[in-house]
C-alpha cells in the first residue's frame, strides 16, 4: 500500500464513516436493499429515491466497521443524481479499485480520493468484503 | 521457569520480520499456534528420509513408519493419560472429529423427543453437528447458560439432565472469552445418570493438563495445529466400550476383517476408525509437537501462560474505555475485549498494521456474541513464545490506536 | 521424452541407501507416490516464513495464506477442468470424500427400494460407504460385475439401470488390476436417465488427464499423496447444483450465515463445505504437486508410464510360472500377478529384502480377489521416477526367488 | 537382522512349511481352533487331541503364507506331548522371540532353530501376524 493510499485510508474512510449526511432512513424510497455480512454482522439497509431515471436521493441506516460504513456512505453520495446505468461503470469501476489482482493503478482508475481510499483494500483481503458490502448490494440491481 | 525469548527461537517464523520490516508479534495463538523447529523438521524428514504408507506394507520404509506412527499413538495416549493405546484414534481435527462422533455414535442413538446438551459459549464445531442432528431427528437441544461471569451455570445441569438426555457436549475453554469449564464436575453429574459426556479440548490441550481419567469424559478431541503441530490431523480419544460398539467412523481401506460384495464385517481397536490413509506426516509431526510441549513441562507452560494472562488482564483493565468480557473463576490465556466507540474488526486492522496479529469477529460463536450483545470482540491469545512486551506492545498500540480513532 | 533418471533427482528419497545399503526401487506407487523437493519446500516454507490460518484473519501473514490457498484451488481447478472454483473442495483424502458424500448426498436421497451400483472392481472405500448405507436404508447394492480381462461388463449397465437406481458410484482405475474404465462411457448412459455419477479418481489422477467436464461426472475424488502430494488433503469436485442442494459436508466454523442456538443458515460456494480449520499446508503442498506434474506434462507422464508398463508386462509374460491377471482393453501403470507355488507374501518379503518395495495382499478388493480366485496378489505400480531399470531389477530377482522358494 | 537368523529364517522357515508331516484333520480332536488374518486371507484350523492332560496329537488344516504355514506346522509338532499348562510358557516366548522391541536376543530365548527362524520377523513388522497367527490363538487357550 503507497503511503499516499495509506493516509486517504486513514483519513477519508473514518471521516465518511463519521459523516452522519446521509444516514437515516428514507419513507418514500422506491429501493430498498439489504446488506448483511454473516461473517461480521455488519447489517445496511440502503434507500434509493428513483424520481424517473435519476436518483434523487439516497441514503442508509445500519451498523458497522468504519470501512463498511464509509463505503455505505460514500455509495450514497455517488448515487445522487445519477441514473442506474450510469452506476453501473462506477460499480464495476470500484470492484477493480479493491480488487488486488489487478493490473491497474488505483489513480489510473480515479481521482476521487473518497473512491480511491477503498484501494487500501487490496492489502486486506479479509476487509475487501466490508468495502464491498453495499456496493455488492448495488451491483445485483444496476 | 520458562524463558519465552529462548523458546522463541525454535520458531522460524519469529526470525524474521513482516513483509512491512516489523516484529511479528503474534497474539491469535486460540485460531492456530506457530510451529517450533523439530516440528517442520519431523514432517520433511519423514517426506525426504523414509515415506512411505502405513501398517500395511512388508517393506522399508514402510516398516519404519508403521513404528515411528505407532509411537506417536503411545505418546498421545500418555499424553491424556488415556487407559490404553485402543482408545486413541487419528483423524483430521477437532472439526473432523466432532462430526464424526455425531455421525456414527449419536445420530444412530438419537430418537425423536430425546434431548442432548450442549452449552452457551460453544465453537460452531461443537455446537451445529449436534444442533443439525437435533433438527434431524426431532430431538431437542438444550442450552446449559452460562451466568454473566462467562461462567457455566453449573446449578442448572442438574436440572436440564432429565432422563430424555442422550448427550452432554461442552468445549474445555470457551475460544472466545477464555473461560475454563469445570468437567470433572460436568462428567461427575452425567455419570450418575449413565449419560456419555463429549470434551472440545481444542482451546485447552496446548497450555492445559489433559487428563481423560481423571476428567471421566467417553469422548475427548483436539486438533494437532492449535499444539504447535501440523494442520489437518487431530486427535479422538473414547471409551473403548464405545469404539467397539460403534460403526467404523470412515468406512475405507485397513479396517475390515472380510468384506463381501453385500456385508463386511470390521476389525476391533483403533483400526476399525482409522479407515483411509491417514494424515501419516501429521501424526509424526503432532509426535514431535507433543514432545516439544513435554521438553518444556506442562505444568510450567501453564503456570508461565497463566502468569502472563494476568499482567494482560491486569493492564487491559487499567485502559479507560477497554471492556474485558466475561470475569470467569478460571481464565484461560484467552482475553476478549472491546474499545468503546470503535468497531473490532477496525481495531485489529489498526493493530495489524503495526504487525500485531489479533483476532477480530464472532470468533465462531454466534450465540455468545448474542448473549453478550456484542456483534463482535476484539481477542488476545497467548502462546509459549509470547511475553510481557508483547502485551506491552498491544498496550502501546491500543492506546494509539484509540486516541487515533476514538 | 522423460528422463526419469532426472526426474528422480528431484525425489530426496532416492539419493540415499536403505538401511540395509541397497537402491531402493520403489514399485508401490498405487499405495503412495513419494514426494519431489517443491512439495517438501513448499510445506516446510510454509510453516517456517508464513504458517497462519487462512480466511478468517486480516493481519499477515493470514492474508497472504488466504491468496496462496485460493491459488491452488483455481490450480486445481484448471488440473482437472472444472466449470468454476466454486466445484473444488478440499478435504482430507480420497477415503474423507467418499465418506462425506455418502454421509451428506445420498443418505437422505435413499429410500428403501432403492439401488445404488457400483462395480465388483471397487477398493474397500469405494465399496462400504454405499454399502453399509444401502443396509441402513434397505436399498439394494447392485454390482456391476467385471469381464474375464478385468474389463467392466459395460452391456450389463444398462440392465442394472432401472428407475430404481439413485446412484452410480465407480472407479477410474482398479488400483488391483490397473484396468481403466470408460468412465466416459458409464457418465452417458447414467445421464440419459438423471442419475448422479461418483467418480473415485485416486488411481487416475498422477498419470492420466481428469477433464470432469469431458467425462461429464457428478462428483469426483482424489487424495494428494497419490499424486506426489502431502498426506492428509484430498479433493472433491461436485456439480454446482449438489454443492447448492447438499448440507455441508462438515459442520463447523466458516461455513455459516447465521447461527442461532436452535438452528442456522449456511452460506454458498465451496465455503458451505470446508467447515473447520482445513489441512492448509497439505493444501499448498498439493500445490506445489500438481505445478510438478504439471512442469512435467500430464500427456508425457502418460505416455512414459504406458511405454514402461507394456515393457514391464512383456517381461512378466515372458516368465515361466507367473501369470498377469487381467488383460484390459486400456491397461494402467499397476500391474497385478501371481507366482506358481508361491504366497504373495512370501514373494514379496524376498523382494523386499532386495529394496524393491512392491505389495501383496487384496489391495482392500476383497470381492475382487474373491472373483479371481486368488487370496491375493502381487502388485507392481508404477510413477515417473521408475525406470526400465527398475522393472529388470524385478525381473531378476523374480527368478531369483522363483528358483530359490519352488 | 543378523545373518544366521536370515539364513534359518531362509532355510527352516521354509522346511516347515512344505512339511506336511502334521496336516491334515484330526477326527476326534478335543479342541479345534480356527486362525484366520483377515487382512491376508491366511486362514488355518488347529486340531488337538488332549488325553488326561497330555496333549497326544495335534495337526492343521488350511492355506497361507509360508510363514504362517511354518509357524502353525512349528506349533503342531511343539503341542505334542505337552500339557496346555506346559505351553504357557512356551507361547509367551514364542511372543518375545517375535517382538522387536524386546531386549532379549532371540538366542537367549531358545535354541530350537525351527523357533528361532522367527525370530526373523522382528525385522518384518507386517510379517509378525503371520508368525504368530495360530500361536495367539492358542494363547487363548492356555
Ligand atoms: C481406487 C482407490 N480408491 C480409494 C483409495 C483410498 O485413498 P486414501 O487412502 O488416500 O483415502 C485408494 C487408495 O488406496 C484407491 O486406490
Ligand atoms: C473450542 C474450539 N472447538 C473447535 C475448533 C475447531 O478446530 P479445527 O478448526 O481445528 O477443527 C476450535 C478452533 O477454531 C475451537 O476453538
Amino acid at each position: 500500500m503507497n503511503d499516499r493510499i495509506k493516509a486517504l485510508y486513514r483519513s477519508h474512510i473514518l471521516v465518511n464513516a463519521k459523516d452522519e449526511s446521509h444516514q437515516g432512513k428514507l419513507e418514500n424510497a422506491t429501493h430498498v436493499l439489504e446488506a448483511y455480512n454473516p461473517m461480521c454482522g455488519d447489517k445496511y439497509t440502503l434507500y434509493i429515491k428513483l424520481e424517473g431515471d435519476k436518483i434523487s436521493k439516497a441514503s442508509f441506516e445500519g451498523f458497522g466497521c468504519a470501512i463498511s460504513k464509509a463505503s455505505t456512505a460514500v455509495l450514497s453520495k455517488q448515487l445522487e443524481g445519477k441514473s442506474l446505468k450510469e452506476m453501473k461503470p462506477l460499480v464495476e469501476m470500484f470492484f477493480e479499485l479493491v480488487n488486488e489482482d489487478s493490473d491497474q493503478s488505483p489513480e489510473s482508475l480515479t481521482d476521487n480520493e473518497d473512491l480511491l481510499a477503498f484501494a487500501a483494500a487490496r492489502e486486506f483481503p479479509e476487509r475487501k468484503t466490508c468495502a464491498t458490502l453495499s456496493w455488492g448490494e448495488l451491483e445485483k440491481l444496476v | 521457569m520458562i524463558n519465552a525469548e529462548k523458546l522463541k527461537l525454535q520458531f522460524p517464523i519469529f526470525n524474521q520480520k513482516t513483509p512491512s520490516g516489523l516484529d511479528l508479534t503474534y497474539l491469535d495463538n486460540g485460531a492456530t499456534c506457530h510451529k517450533p523447529q523439530s516440528v517442520i523438521d519431523a514432517i520433511s524428514d519423514f517426506y525426504s528420509k523414509g515415506y512411505s504408507t502405513v501398517g500395511r506394507a512388508s517393506y522399508w520404509p514402510s516398516s519404519e513408519t508403521t513404528v515411528a506412527f505407532r509411537e506417536v499413538r503411545k505418546l498421545v495416549t500418555e499424553f491424556i493419560n488415556a487407559p490404553s493405546e485402543d482408545e486413541v484414534v487419528f483423524n483430521f481435527g477437532t472439526t473432523d472429529g466432532i462430526n464424526k462422533i455425531a455421525n456414527t455414535f449419536l445420530r444412530p442413538r438419537l430418537s425423536a423427543g430425546d434431548e442432548v446438551i450442549t452449552t452457551e459459549m460453544e465453537h460452531h464445531a461443537n455446537l451445529l453437528p449436534w444442533q443439525q442432528l437435533c433438527i434431524e431427528k426431532g430431538a431437542k437441544l438444550s442450552i446449559l447458560p452460562i451466568l454473566d461471569t462467562g461462567d457455566l451455570d453449573y446449578e442448572s445441569f442438574e436440572t436440564l439432565l432429565n432422563d430424555r438426555v442422550k448427550f452432554v457436549a461442552l468445549t474445555a475453554v470457551s475460544n472466545a472469552l477464555g473461560v475454563k469449564n469445570d468437567l470433572k464436575r460436568i462428567c461427575a453429574i452425567a455419570r450418575k445418570k449413565n449419560i456419555p459426556v463429549f470434551i472440545d479440548a481444542a482451546q485447552s490441550v496446548s497450555h492445559d493438563e489433559v487428563d481423560v481419567q481423571d476428567i471421566d469424559c467417553d469422548f475427548l478431541v483436539f486438533s494437532g495445529h492449535k499444539i504447535y503441530g501440523p494442520t489437518g490431523v487431530g486427535v479422538l480419544y473414547a471409551k473403548k466400550k464405545w469404539l467397539d460398539a460403534m460403526m467404523p467412523l470412515s468406512y475405507g481401506g485397513g479396517i475390515v476383517k472380510e468384506v463381501q460384495l453385500q456385508e463386511s464385517t470390521f476389525v476391533d481397536g483403533v483400526a476399525r476408525h482409522e479407515g483411509g490413509t491417514p494424515n501419516i506426516a501429521g501424526v509424526l509431526g503432532l509426535g514431535a509437537a507433543i514432545r516439544f510441549v513435554q521438553s518444556i513441562g506442562m505444568h510450567e507452560i501453564h503456570s508461565y501462560l497463566m502468569d502472563i494472562t494476568d499482567y494482560a488482564k491486569t493492564k487491559l483493565n487499567e485502559m479507560d474505555g477497554i471492556k474485558v468480557l466475561g470475569n470467569p473463576v478460571h481464565q484461560a490465556p484467552t482475553l476478549s475485549f472491546v474499545m468503546d466507540g470503535v468497531h473490532p474488526h477496525d481495531l485489529s486492522t489498526f493493530l495489524n498494521e503495526k504487525g500485531i496479529c489479533i483476532r477480530a469477529g464472532h470468533h465462531c460463536a454466534q450465540p455468545l456474541m448474542k448473549k453478550l450483545k456484542v456483534p463482535a470482540t476484539t481477542r488476545m491469545s497467548l502462546a509459549i513464545y509470547n511475553t510481557k512486551a508483547d502485551i506491552d506492545k498491544l498496550i502501546e498500540v491500543l492506546k494509539e490506536t484509540q486516541a487515533f480513532l476514538s
